[in-house]
């Protein structure tokens, strides 16, 4: 029975991702006053590109046809360990926060892999400054993983999710620097303005989408389904771990409806934040993109400081 | 009986190497062997096995197998052993009637023993497979084999009886043995410069340490009765003076195991060896000085102080930084491995710590959870990293070269080597389902059970360096995405990787296999070297962890399921099943099931050729920027001009050079300070005999007034 | 005690001591080869009549081969063998330059002090006389050393290690009555043999740098050129 | 106690034999000959001692102890084998037309007279004697040293006789200041005696045999090249022919702080302090340090290698003067040792230079390629020297070093520094001379290399387990020099 709930729960989040960055990009087009697509497009692309032949480049090697593949499962993995609607599920325990960054870790190294695989300028380009960026970023979010682990005292996840629900609401000064560096984080990470453009055709800008240039067709598919998850993975993180409220403990059909509402909720209201600061903010230059992420490793670091002395000081 | 399999074990690697000095010997041992035949006139089988065995062309080939198989057989008993004596949790000690007239060498075989002992025998089993494909590659005149065999297995040999030793005597000898013979092997191929000039800082090195591990024992030995280690462990010394011991104890076997920033020889000496030995001395030859240390600090030493560990877990911390960084600059291959040794002995190193400062805090239970990540790291270590020298002795037998711009597009030409390679690569950058990834988040978890201690400063520092390992992590990944996308993805960058080919010995590509099993293995099972480790820590600390907290099979919950699990096998199972299922979804539509190979796109630009590809120096300078200050960058291009007044240009050429900073910071200054004073205590010698004649006077004048006062 | 109250064998031998002194001084001021083998033939004699005067009034009479022996080494060979090879060299014309020579004296003159004080122990074990003799005769022993220190020719290393080696008899025929006699004559056939080695190596100097003058032979150092 | 006097009888036959016989094409084998029969006697007297423990001769005159027995047979031993070696080395130097038939009968009838003068100074019961047989000893290899007439030789050779004439005076001033505290409790004719003088003394004059030892320390530090008076030294070793520099290296140092420890036995019975002690040590921590300097800025090979003679002269009187069974036992393991090692060398070192016919080092190159044996004994040897285990050098330096933390553990940095220091400067010379490629038309030679095997076993075999009755020996010596048995 849970087990089943936990799949059920990974299919969801695996169904909800595009969803999610097509709300995003139609709270984009209507802040910026363009016409918006309607909210199924990512899914309407994805079948499209299912549906088409893959073209591959002939000196291509297995790295760069399965790579999709393993993307794509590692992100479904990443999704099942994360509480979506409910927590303790079982699928939780069979990996922790720490796995979590290493799925992530992961899915990068084979992207970065298929991005050398061809042998372009634009694919070398995109890999080394995504394993640049991503080693900048690792830190700074274990970081803020970290704050909320040593506050639970477990770096299981729904186990430290329910810690925090049980704890009540605690105006944790810890908890608001991790928040704000695991933004950050998730900002850099999901190649999002400022640090990438998702939606740049200027080759010599982009990072995260230098290094599929050459996918496409079902490939292409995967990799962009993937990517839609990590966005809407992070969202989950920050929504579930700093404010919890309203996610089910129990597995009755009206606290886990109410936990599916909650986190709908949740996940809008970020996409509209993520929105709004991505018409605000200027994409920035390459390197100082070190400035921002030691930025957020700072936060992170002060969560972990004003936990220490501040929290738990004896 | 496990006794006599670890002597077996040396006997064996002795022999190999007596073995092999009868390289040159052949027509002697012929006539050897007619006169003996000679006597039984009917053994005409006999005979005939002989002559051929003794035919000019099949004699080296044979001996050379057998001296391997010898080196083989020495590697399974000594993995035999080490499981013995691992499983069977006993302390088995015995006397060598050799030594001094008043102390034999005297001997013990434990559990920490016995693992470093499963550790070597895996090695060792590898090369000895991989061997004698390998060093068919050398003539005999130029590369003697006698040479490399002899110092092969006395250095196997040497690693072997340092782990036995029971006295400092003993130790002392077991352990220069082993410094000395892997002198010999990176001063094999002597013929160019770099490799003698690597060797002598070797050796000098070794020296250095040697000589501190001696004072440090000697230490210990002036508190107490005796060299063995039974007498030293009851040495009751101040705590300063055991911070001394510490101190020159750290100096030492770090030297050894080349942290930061005394780690300088070791990417001088570990690529010019031949592969197999560079897999030796960097897979196992740094986890024997890691054993020295643990035998030191936590045996020997018994109650360690909290500080101690703070220099332990920051002096790793800075190895594994500065290792990572020098690796990811690192053109040769070879040397990259190295310096990437310098980063996993940093990690160990800082789990050592964490385990020091838990067990001067009054916490064994997590004391000994930190000396099984650390001990579980240098065992997966030495698995990929002998996987990733081996597979670079392949490529430099198959390309001739190690340099990593000039190679390129070889998955497609090995395809066997290359996917064995990214096993290594997997489990080296710590990815899930691959067990590097364990010993990593072992290491991890161990650093979060900090909120127990009640020092704040400690409490506060131990996430960084947390965080620090993090960033290590990551940078490993990143640097060893470049090693394995510039060498086997792509274009190839020259006519020798163009023209490269599978290598058609099986035994190689068999070592090769054994190890990325056992790294792949280890990673969904890691429970199992676990449970044996618990024994090793048992032992040590006398305190293992909680039983609680079953390992079972299956997961993997080191403190307690409610702080954290993970369980390798489910991770496998879902991946299979994901992929299985998006595979199948996706591919059920008959005419788009195929691909359509056509040139690449490359935003339309075309005309795609290798040199467009990025290089080893252009993936990483994004790092160069970042990290500027971490490196002596020496950049320059220059650009040749043409044409009227020289205004176009004609070609631009880069030249960069990345340099490590304790070579001119630490080690220059040395060596000009002596030289400078040997030239002053020079002066004296004028060879004028007057003056001599004065020296004798002024010192019979001296002494007789300081006799007289 | 003084020395009007010592015995008439002791005066002699005191005095001897002072004319041993003497001759050492004057040898270490000569700069001239020919004066200088004079000198320290000289010094034999005083010796052998030394040695011979303990023998008589000590009535031991394997001195009196001691003092024979002397006698034929110290005085008459060696001085000849010297003074053979200066005329070969013709060198007996040429006086050698001695730097700072009052600054040499006074240091001998200073180093004889400082034998008295450091062999003054011996005063527990027997007469202020022995101290005496002994220090009279470690002084020549150092004066010999601080010759060969200050001259450069050869010839004068050679005086001055053979006075050391008048020295060291002379301690001991008036402190210990002369050695067993083994010793003695092996020391006598060493001095000997050392007397023949040096004959050939003038030789084989000259013939390699053509002088005697020993500041010449650094060919061997240690320094940075 | 025949074989005593058999022991010296037959090297003196040598001298006169060789000094009459004039030069023949075998008298090299001959020579080996002669030392074989020594050796032989040596062992059969070695086998006496074993048996009935130490024995003093009727007339006294002779006194054969378990600390100077094994220095017998050693001497014996490398005797032999550097005649061994020397016999077509001194052919092969002879057809390069180094060397005439006159000198090398002066050669081989002098050799005789310096293993005969060694042997005297061992068995001597006499401290008189003692120094008159050291003084033979320099007089006897003073010709040897400028065998071959060069400038330089000459030269080595002058300085060579004078500085140890003037030492070895003062070391007689220092026996003659023996003699006279002793005169002063007993009787005149026994009075040289080191047997009675050990007896009784306690009842010598303190003050007077500390300044005797000053003497005599000077005077025979000489010869052990104790820095500053080593300056003869390296000279004498690097202009010599190579045989003489490996006796000279391996004997004559050897004996001479035999003679410095007999007579600080005495002093330390007499003064019950440890002056003598203290002032040996000084100096054998100068001369280990400065040689472990000098080592590093040598271009002449056999000089590098008797620098680090001195350096090692240098441990042993550190370890001497230390005292204490530990250090004694140490200082006597080293002794043997280094003489084998250093002979084993300076054997090889022969035949390198011979080979690249230059002993300068920049123009000695690759010998492993061009003669393995050669390149690799050279190596060894030095690995051996350097103090690297399995070898017997490394023992003693450890347990010199033990020695050193538990009685003066602030000296234990110094004596690490030095032996650091030592090992780059050997081998920063010896690596390019015998890795690397060779030289164009550098062809091999005739070379016997079995003394130097023979040495490198047996200082591995010392390495790795010390043979009991050579302990037995050591733990003797070691209670009669510092007074009680090692642990």
């Amino acid at each position: 029975m849970n087990w089943l709930l936990a799949v059920i729960q990974t299919m969801l989040f695996v169904a909800l991702a595009p969803l999610l960055s097509g709300w995003l990009k139609w709270c984009k087009c209507h802040l910026q006053n363009r016409k918006a697509p309607s909210l199924l497009q990512p899914y309407r692309n994805l079948l499209k590109l299912t549906r088409k032949q893959p073209v591959v480049a002939e000196h291509a090697s297995w790295i760069f046809t399965k790579s999709p593949y393993i993307v794509f499962s590692a992100m479904v993995l990443a999704a099942s360990v994360v509480p979506l609607i409910a927590v303790d599920l079982p699928s939780a325990a069979s990996a922790d926060v720490i796995v979590l960054v290493g799925f992530f870790a992961f899915a990068r190294f084979f992207l970065a892999l298929a991005g050398l695989d061809i042998g372009t300028a634009f694919g070398g380009m995109g890999s080394s400054r995504e394993m640049t960026i991503s080693s900048l970023a690792e830190p700074a979010m274990l970081m803020a993983v970290f704050t909320l682990t040593m506050t639970a005292s477990t770096t299981n996840l729904s186990l430290a999710i329910e810690h925090v629900l049980h704890e009540g609401l605690v105006l944790r000064p810890s908890f608001v620097f991790a928040m704000f560096a695991l933004i950050l984080v998730a900002i850099a990470e999901t190649g999002r303005i400022p640090v990438d453009n998702p939606a740049t055709h200027l080759e010599l800008t982009m990072i995260h989408e230098a290094m599929i240039l050459e996918y496409s067709g079902r490939h292409l598919a995967l990799i962009e389904w993937a990517s839609q998850l990590k966005l809407m993975l992070y969202g989950v993180l920050i929504a579930n771990i700093f404010l919890p409220w309203g996610i089910a403990q129990g597995f009755s059909a009206q606290a886990l409806s109410y936990g599916l509402l909650t986190i709908i909720g949740k996940l809008g209201v970020l996409a509209i934040l993520l929105a709004i600061s991505e018409t605000l903010v200027a994409k920035m230059r390459l390197f100082r993109v070190q400035e921002y992420l030691s930025f957020a490793y700072l936060l992170g670091l002060l969560g972990m400081l004003s936990h220490i002395i501040l929290e738990a000081s004896r | 009986m496990v006794l006599i399999l670890a002597y077996a074990a040396v006997l064996f690697s002795f022999a190999s190497g007596i073995l092999a000095l009868l390289t040159n010997q052949r027509p002697r041992l012929e006539t050897l062997g007619q006169k003996y035949l000679a006597r039984f006139p009917k053994h005409q089988r006999c005979r005939n096995m002989l002559n051929d065995g003794f035919q000019e062309s099949r004699y080296p080939i044979l001996l050379r197998q057998s001296t391997f198989v010898l080196l083989g057989l020495s590697g399974l008993l000594a993995l035999s052993a080490g499981l013995g004596v691992l499983i069977g949790q006993q302390v088995l000690t015995d006397q060598i009637p050799l030594g001094l007239p008043w102390l034999p060498w005297h001997v013990r075989f434990d559990g920490l023993s016995g693992f470093f002992f499963l550790i070597i025998g895996i090695a060792v089993i590898a090369i000895s497979l991989y061997g004698p494909g390998y060093v068919q590659a050398y003539q005999e005149e130029k590369h003697p084999f006698a040479v490399l065999g002899l110092f092969t297995g006395l250095f196997v040999a040497g690693m072997l009886l340092v782990l036995l030793a029971d006295d400092a005597f003993f130790f002392m000898i077991a352990w220069e043995l082993m410094s000395v013979a892997s002198y010999f092997l990176v001063a094999f191929q002597h013929e160019n410069s770099a490799n003698r000039r690597a060797a002598f800082l070797y050796l000098l090195m070794a020296e250095v340490g040697a000589l501190a591990i001696i004072l440090s024992f000697g230490v210990l030995a002036s508190f107490s009765d005796g060299l063995t280690f039974d007498a030293l462990r009851h040495a009751n010394l101040s705590s300063t003076w055991a911070s001394i011991a510490f101190v020159l104890a750290l100096l030492g076997f770090g030297m050894k195991a080349g942290i930061v920033p005394i780690h300088v020889w070791l990417p001088e000496a570990h690529p010019v060896a031949p592969s197999h030995i560079s897999a030796l001395m960097s897979g196992v030859m740094l986890k024997v000085a890691v054993y020295g240390l643990i035998r030191f600090c936590f045996d020997l030493l018994g109650d360690v102080h909290w500080q101690w560990g703070v220099v332990l877990l920051g002096l790793g911390t800075l190895s594994a930084l500065g290792g990572i960084l020098y690796a990811m600059m690192q053109p040769n291959l070879k040397r990259l491995l190295a310096y990437s040794s310098v980063e996993n002995i940093g990690i160990i190193f800082m789990v050592l710590g964490l385990a020091m400062i838990f067990m001067a805090n009054g916490f064994p239970q997590l004391a000994a959870l930190g000396l099984l990540a650390a001990l579980f790291h240098a065992f997966n270590h030495a698995l990929f990293k002998n996987l990733l020298f081996l597979g670079a002795g392949i490529l430099q037998h198959q390309t001739h070269s190690l340099d990593i711009d000039s190679m390129g597009g070889l998955i497609k030409r090995m395809p066997q080597t290359s996917f064995l390679f990214l096993i290594g690569c997997m489990s080296i950058s710590s990815l899930p389902l691959f067990n590097g990834f364990v010993s990593e988040w072992l290491a991890f978890q161990t650093a979060l059970q900090v909120n127990v201690l009640d020092n704040g400063v400690l409490r506060s520092l131990i996430p960084v360096a947390a965080a620090a390992l993090a960033l290590t992590a990551a940078l490993a990944a990143a640097c060893f995405v470049k090693v394995f996308g510039l060498i086997f993805l792509g274009l190839p960058r020259s006519r020798n990787s163009e023209k490269a080919q599978e290598v058609e010995d099986k035994g190689m590509l068999l070592a090769l296999k054994l190890l990325a099993g056992l790294c792949f293995f280890f990673g969904i099972f890691p429970s199992l070297i676990i449970n044996l480790l618990n024994n090793v820590a048992k032992q040590l600390l006398g305190l293992s962890l909680p039983n609680d907290t079953a390992l079972s099979w299956m997961w993997l919950a080191p403190v307690s399921a409610q702080k954290a699990s993970y369980s390798p096998l489910l991770v496998l199972i879902s991946v299979l099943i994901a992929t299985g299922i998006s595979f199948w979804f996706l591919r059920r539509n008959p005419e788009t099931k195929t691909m359509r190979r056509s040139e690449a796109w490359d935003c339309g630009f075309g005309g795609l050729n290798a040199r467009m590809q990025y290089s080893s120096s252009a993936f990483t300078m994004p790092f160069r920027r970042i990290f500027a200050k971490v490196w002596l960058i020496d950049e320059q291009i220059t650009k040749d001009m043409q044409g009227a007044q020289d205004l176009d240009v004609a070609a631009i050429h880069y030249h960069l050079q990345v340099q490590d900073h304790s070579w001119p910071r630490l080690y220059q200054p040395i060596a000009n300070a002596i030289n400078q004073l040997a030239r002053q205590v020079g002066r004296i010698q004028t060879g004028n005999i007057r003056v001599y004649l004065g020296y004798s006077f002024v010192t019979l004048i001296l002494l007789l007034w300081v006799v007289s006062l | 005690m003084n020395i009007e109250q010592q015995d008439f064998y002791t005066q002699a031998i005191l005095s001897m001591a002072a004319l041993v002194g003497l001759t050492s001084f004057l040898m270490l001021g000569q700069g001239r080869l020919l004066r200088l083998i004079f000198v320290f033939a000289l010094q034999g004699l005083l010796l052998t009549m030394t040695t011979a005067l303990a023998a008589y009034s000590l009535d031991s009479p394997h001195l009196f081969i001691s003092a024979l022996l002397t006698l034929v080494l110290k005085v008459i060979f060696i001085p000849w063998m010297l003074r053979r090879q200066v005329l070969l060299m013709n060198m007996h014309r040429d006086i050698e330059a001695l730097k700072n020579n009052t600054a040499v004296m006074l240091g001998g003159a200073s180093l004889m002090v400082f034998s008295y004080y450091v062999l003054h122990p011996i005063v527990q074990t027997s007469s202020a006389i022995m101290l005496n003799a002994l220090a009279v005769s470690l002084s020549v022993v150092l004066l010999g050393m601080l010759l060969m220190i200050s001259h450069r020719q050869a010839v004068a290393h050679v005086v001055g290690f053979m006075s050391i080696e008048n020295g060291l008899f002379f301690a001991a025929i008036v402190a210990t009555k002369g050695m067993p006699m083994v010793v003695e004559l092996g020391v006598a056939f060493d001095v000997l043999v050392a007397a023949v080695l040096f004959g050939i190596f003038f030789f084989h100097i000259r013939t390699s740098i053509d002088s005697l003058d020993v500041d010449r032979m650094n060919r061997l150092n240690e320094v940075d050129q | 106690m025949i074989a005593a006097y058999l022991v010296l009888l037959i090297p003196f036959i040598g001298i006169v034999f060789f000094a009459f016989a004039g030069h023949k094409q075998d008298t090299g084998r001959l020579n080996v000959r002669f030392n074989a029969i020594t050796l032989a006697a040596t062992v059969w007297l070695a086998v006496n001692v074993l048996n009935n423990g130490t024995i003093l001769s009727s007339d006294k005159a002779f006194i054969i102890d378990s600390f100077n027995v094994y220095l017998i047979v050693l001497t014996a031993f490398i005797g032999l084998t550097t005649a061994i070696f020397s016999a077509p080395y001194m052919e092969h130097e002879k057809e390069l037309g180094k060397l005439t038939e006159r000198r090398l009968k002066l050669y081989y009838s002098m050799y005789q007279g310096f293993m005969l003068a060694m042997y005297l100074v061992l068995t001597t019961n006499n401290m008189g004697v003692m120094w008159v047989a050291m003084e033979g000893a320099t007089l006897a290899t003073v010709l040897l040293v400028s065998l071959y007439r060069t400038p330089e030789s000459i030269e080595a050779a002058w300085k060579y006789f004078i500085l140890c004439g003037v030492g070895i005076a003062q070391a007689l001033f220092g026996t003659i200041l023996l003699y006279y505290a002793a005169v002063q409790i007993g009787d005149g004719d026994n009075a040289l005696l080191w047997s009675v003088l050990f007896e009784n003394a306690r009842k010598l004059n303190p003050e007077i045999l500390q300044i005797a030892f000053v003497f005599m320390l000077i005077g025979y530090g000489t010869k052990i090249g104790l820095v500053p008076l080593h300056n003869w030294l390296p000279d004498a070793h690097s202009e010599g022919p190579t045989p003489m520099s490996a006796v000279l290296s391996g004997l004559l140092l050897n004996d001479a702080l035999y003679a410095v420890v007999r007579s600080k036995m005495l002093v330390d019975g007499a003064t019950q302090g440890n002056t003598a002690g203290l002032l040996m040590m000084g100096f054998g921590m100068l001369s280990f340090l400065v040689a472990a300097l000098f080592l590093h800025r040598q271009k002449d090979i056999k000089r590098l290698f008797s620098y680090s003679s001195i350096e090692h002269m240098g441990i042993m009187t550190f370890a001497f003067g230390m005292g204490g069974p530990l250090a004694t036992f140490a200082a006597l393991l080293h002794m043997t040792v280094h003489s084998l090692t250093k002979s084993a060398i300076f054997v090889s070192v022969g035949h390198a230079a011979q080979l690249a016919g230059t002993q300068n080092m920049e123009r000695i190159r690759g010998l492993i390629k061009t003669q393995p044996q050669i390149g690799w004994g050279l190596l060894i040897g030095t690995v051996a020297i350097a103090g690297f285990p399995p070898f017997g050098v490394f023992t003693s330096e450890f347990l010199v070093l033990l020695a050193t933390m538990h009685s003066y553990p602030w000296l234990a940095p110094l004596l690490l520094l030095g032996i650091g220091i030592a090992f780059a400067g050997l081998f920063r010379h010896i690596q390019p001379m015998v890795y690397g490629e060779q030289p164009e038309g550098q062809l091999p030679i005739k070379a016997n290399l079995w003394p130097v095997m023979i040495h490198l076993a047996l200082v591995l075999w010392l390495g790795l387990a010390i043979p009991d009755f050579l302990a037995n020996w050591f733990s003797q010596a070691t209670l009669l020099i510092s007074g009680s048995m090692p642990l």
